[in-house]
């Protein structure tokens, strides 16, 4: 096949799916979930039964699995519904799908059928860290054998996750540690964060030892799948404020005209065009690359660094275009700033990843 | 003459006094007055007293000192202003005073007027806070400030005035609030005058108050004006303004001229602000001797943004010495309120992405700041209108 | 059909043929040229003979071929351009061909047309290199190409031309140049036709060759039109072009929507061209052990200029993907030439401050890069008039 | 006396008497000289005569010295009429800057009173390196007592200088050498450069004894001063291309208007001006810094970097404002493009010179 960026039937069914679920189930949950500083378990129930989240194999009992460019796909079109439920919904997924990925034969057979249940795992994939955000090759978390020793921030549903990964250093790469039920780690404080409130998280020290996963290839691209939803839920935030923003011109007037008239307005708004499609097309690539087993941390850092650099800056000309009617929660565009600043810090390409994509130049 | 940076010892007095209150007073205020959405009533006074005790802690424009003011009150405008908003930004508007009612009511009130609105309610002790406002703005005008919908007909010996003010700082407890209305739709800006409605007044009413993304110890508000009856006395200008050469939109709109450096500044003092955080949080979270690859990447951001802010220090005190010098400043004002919030912003999305999750948290003020500075690139003209106003000062009026 | 970033045997043959082309071929005639400002005959010659034989050296889309485009025509015609460009942009313009004018005659000829203007001269092996030229530009309508103040006038069996045309590639020694002009200035974008004039044509004079910035090595002539006489058969679309319904301009204009990507692409691998030098640079000439602060700062600015460039080429891809799937692209044709020009300008200049003092010096390629990119922004269509496109794509017209 | 920036009649009269030479004299002879690839004879006499370039006390028989925040106000005059040809009048006197500030008695009596004769001295201060630019601390060329070895690069008048100052690091700080005549080190290459043409420069090895300076704060400052000069010509060459972008948009005609009515000209026009006020404040600052004997390297870093960015960015719009026309020689846009990038390769805020000023903030 040549080079193509045609969706399958399939996944262009998915889309139309989740983006009317995200107009008509996430758009009027939003505030809600927001005030509420978490998703309603209702609302991420429902989530969950699209089979999207935690997508788990046909033999453990579930609806059959997808490929990170579908996921991807799935992911931008939820955070386009809300980023902050996209956030909290996606990460207590994603377990489901390092395990499909990286889990040996036991793993699976044990734990991947719970994600099969129509209730959703509280579980979490912990990679983060205070100074190493996206940046997987300098975590201080170390593991040794079944032993993990860190503290990782970012952690969703860490105060009750039945089932938790976190992910470190051992003396030979990358590894993961698979926790059951919410010992061997320590919650030390909730996260009160300006932004994705939907998903409330949690810094947790961990000092104990687990199940480890096996090490290799295979959960290195489950890791990168881990960080790349990132980048596909800031195409979806993204996307939310531009869309916003291009409606919002054609209506509002001013001087006698609509505002996306005045060339201040309109060029912004293709500049927020380009950007949400470089992005898009970035972490797709990535993610095609995961889909083949090939991707690399510069890949994964490369599209997060677009995609972020997306968000925020559509997140800001969102509210921009909007002038004081963006800066009042009464629209949704100073949300989605928040939101996209907040998932800037996890891998913004002018404060390390940038780096990463030059030392994969010089290999 | 001659070109000199450093500032006098009567700017480095005022710095110096502001800078200890919005350190010791205002920053420990901002988080709780963020999470609640304003001050007790009780610290509002404390605030008053505080200030009122030390009149030289408000930069003298926001007094509305029109054309008292000395040669350096411009410069003391927006060095407080800095320091103020490093304080915090939305606390500081809680400090009791007739706020931006001031400047227009200088600028276009009658003496009569000006002791009357300003003097005799403001500098009396009452005890309770007392507050001034402006309001311009209109749901369906913000930029296009010439596009006012709110109406005000003369009726005996008063003013009927009908329409719908929106973002107005301390609107809902001001005493006064001074807000625009046209009295002859068909002299489009020249119809345009100002008005005083005092608390109470028939047919004035109290809408809705916002929820901000930030400022949110700031009370915002929208005003209704129904059928609203205010004495004839109240049209800013008296009389005279309702003469073909009648003070009205323009003069008065100077005001808000003089007033963009000081916003320009403020967004540098909540841009500073962010940037001595990230700093300081670097300087005892990350030692600059690890290897984190990042090391490099936040040492480099962190200069940038100390030369972006204060880049856009030089451009508000360059407006600020040319309107104390009586030069006109309007391009460079503009100039100044283009750049410094804008610079702000990247310096406030910095330091939370250097400083990570504990950038985007609550425990710490820079999320505050960020939520906070968006709007300085908003009101008193968006960054888009500062940028007619410049190419209009530099290319003429060519559409 | 499924997302695939791999590109098949096909593209990637194109693909690596035209690179060690522009690597052997182009590559080491850059700097002569250059500095020359023009190649020696002979190896214009010898350029022609290379490209002739190999006729998938030229990207599909140069060659003119209109409605018979394979689907993976677009494709070729972005990934043959980086690689040429890359190898060097002025050089590969003096190999002979048709040029600009093959997608217009294709457009809008007629098959006696294509065959006497495309086929019969640039078929045949003369020995002699053969240049076609399109000439659009007038000293006073650049991107305002509505605007054309050339006239053509019916005269028995022949047309005058009155006018001058600018920066037409080629335009000094081609064989045939494709001209645009007013046959009823009463009738706007409608009255404008497309006319192929043959060297030699009386009243065709060259006017003065301009002198660039970059690019110098590739001929931009003015072309003066002085009661040019041209056969009646020589309007593009014949007789048939002066109905009311008859193809004119925007008809031809669409063959110029097909070539922004390709436009797009080059920038790109002028842009590759300055970021793979400046990386193997830094690998031989600055080891990443030393301790130079500048070295992570380096490192940094290179992984920015290589994301920049495969979101460039992501997004001129994307623009070729959809032209070769028959799916409308002006909106995404206008994506890639927005970003692609500015972020290989960004690349070249990156590059230069990379190397320093070896960066500005002629004794390296990066300095001709970065003079010959910038006008990739500007035409075919200027970065500004790139967003009034995708601005009304998006939200449709609104002045 | 408070903040001020009213300049001082004498500084007003000068900048009237250079903006009026710049435009007389200078624009005539830009494109001439850079096509000689060097500035004529002529042109560098007469700006010489002016007393600008080279002041030399009055004691040693010059017209007098004046403070750096003058020194910038002139070169950004002359920059305005040609930067290439401003490059190589005032590199080629600032060797008379630094023996008045840092030389002994012995230096002052013996070589500044060449500098007050008619004809221009050929001389240079050296401080470039390849990779070491800007950067005064990671200078590799080593001073030792007298002696000097080292590669420079961007060194004005190597081939024929009789009076050459070069700058490296001695065992304590800086340190600076004075060669007389042209003995003493070795013309590596000419510079054969894209931008600044008036002013050939060459790379040179030095490896002899000279006369070493007396190190110390007076000599640092006059180093800074040096540095300095690249701010105060960007700014020169920055607002040439802005006025010149700001008349032609004023003139220009399409779509039925000037040019300037639309936001997307006017809207550039307009952050050129922004851009532009900054630099040169942010370079006055560090003049008036100099002159009081407390500029840092930091300070004219971030002078520089601002300078080199506003000059970038303006060489750039300047030429995109005037489309095809800004990119043919037929008018200076695309020369002072070249220019502008040229001169930023010397201390380029992206590539070391913000690191400086970070490092700043940590004392």
């Amino acid at each position: 096949m040549p080079f193509d960026l045609q969706l399958t039937e399939e996944q262009e069914a998915l889309k139309a799916t989740l983006h009317e679920f995200s107009e008509d189930v996430l758009r009027p949950a939003a505030r809600p979930c927001e005030e509420a500083k978490e998703t309603s378990p209702d609302i991420h129930r429902q989530v969950h039964e699209l089979g999207v989240t935690a997508p788990v194999p046909e033999e453990f009992g579930g609806g059959g699995t997808f490929d990170c460019v579908t996921y991807c796909v799935a992911a931008e079109e939820l955070a386009f519904g809300d980023p902050g439920i996209a956030y909290q919904v996606l990460g207590s997924g994603i377990a489901a799908i390092v395990l499909g990925l990286a889990g040996d034969d036991d793993h699976k057979a044990r734990l991947l059928p719970r994600f099969a249940e129509p209730e959703p795992v509280p579980s979490f994939v912990a990679y983060g860290e205070k100074v190493a955000l996206g940046d997987l090759e300098s975590l201080e978390t170390a593991i040794d054998a079944d032993k993990v020793r860190g503290e990782k921030y970012g952690v969703l549903n860490a105060s009750d996750a039945s089932l938790g990964i976190v992910v470190g250093r051992t003396p030979d790469g990358l590894g993961a540690i698979v926790f059951e039920g919410n010992d061997g780690y320590d919650v030390a404080k909730p996260e009160n964060k300006m932004g994705l409130e939907a998903a409330p998280t949690y810094a947790v020290r961990f000092d104990d030892a687990g199940e480890a996963l096996p090490a290799g290839p295979q959960l290195e691209q489950a890791i990168l799948w881990t960080k790349l939803m990132t980048g596909a839920i800031a195409v979806g935030c993204a996307r939310a404020s531009f869309e916003h923003a291009a409606k919002y011109a054609t209506e509002r007037e001013a001087f006698g005209k609509p505002i996306g008239a005045f060339q201040a307005i309109s060029h912004r708004i293709a500049d927020m065009a380009i950007e949400i499609d470089a992005a898009r097309l970035s972490v797709w690539r990535a993610a095609w690359k995961i889909d083949r087993g090939e991707a690399t941390h510069a890949d994964v850092a490369q599209a997060n660094g677009q995609a972020l650099q997306a968000a925020s800056y559509c997140g800001d000309e969102g509210v921009q275009v909007l002038g004081g009617h963006g800066y009042i929660r009464d629209h949704p565009v100073e949300k989605w700033f928040r939101d996209a600043v907040t998932l800037s810090v996890f891998d913004p390409p002018e404060l390390g990843g940038d780096t990463f994509v030059a030392r994969s130049v010089f290999a | 003459m001659t070109v000199d940076f450093e500032i006098d010892e009567n700017l480095a007095f005022v710095r110096d006094y502001v800078r200890a209150f919005a350190r010791d007073t205002l920053r420990p205020l901002a988080r709780e007055a963020d999470e609640k959405g304003k001050l007790p009533t009780e610290t509002i006074k404390q605030l008053g007293t505080f200030a009122g005790n030390r009149a030289s802690i408000m930069p003298e424009e926001n007094k509305g000192n029109g054309e008292k003011r000395s040669s350096i009150a411009a410069m003391m405008a927006v060095i407080g202003s800095e320091e103020l908003a490093w304080g915090d930004p939305a606390v500081v508007l809680n400090i009791p005073g007739p706020g931006l009612a001031a400047p227009s009511i200088r600028a276009a009130g009658t003496p009569e007027q000006q002791k009357r609105f300003l003097d005799d309610i403001f500098n009396v002790d009452s005890g309770e806070p007392r507050f001034g406002a402006l309001a311009v703005t209109e749901p369906q005008a913000g930029s296009d400030v010439s596009n006012v919908q709110t109406t005000a007909v003369q009726d005996g010996d008063e003013w009927v005035l009908n329409g719908t003010k929106m973002y107005c700082t301390n609107g809902a407890r001001a005493e006064i609030v001074v807000v625009n209305a046209t009295v002859d739709k068909s002299l489009g800006r020249q119809g345009q005058k100002f008005f005083v409605i005092e608390k109470g007044a028939p047919g004035f009413k109290v809408g809705k108050i916002e929820k901000k993304m930030g400022l949110t110890a700031s009370e915002t508000a929208e005003l209704i004006l129904d059928d609203c009856r205010i004495p004839f006395d109240n049209i800013l200008g008296g009389a005279e303004a309702l003469e073909p050469k009648g003070s009205g939109f323009k003069g008065t709109m100077k005001a808000f001229d003089s007033s963009r450096p000081s916003v320009a500044a403020m967004a540098l003092g909540i841009g500073r602000a962010a940037f001595e955080y990230a700093r300081d949080w670097v300087s005892s979270e990350l030692p600059m001797n690890t290897s984190f690859p990042r090391k490099a990447a936040i040492e480099q951001k962190l200069g940038r943004m100390k030369r972006e802010l204060d880049a856009a220090r030089g451009l508000v005190w360059q407006a600020a010495w040319m309107a104390d010098n009586k030069i006109p400043n309007s391009k460079e004002a503009s100039m100044a309120k283009a750049y410094a919030p804008p610079a702000g912003l990247r310096a406030c999305i910095g330091a939370i992405q250097i400083m990570g999750p504990e950038g985007y948290s609550k425990e710490h003020l820079v999320e505050k700041w960020f939520r906070d500075i968006k709007v300085y690139d908003i009101f008193e003209g968006t960054g888009q209108i500062q940028r007619v106003v410049i190419s209009r000062k530099i290319l003429g009026r060519l559409d």
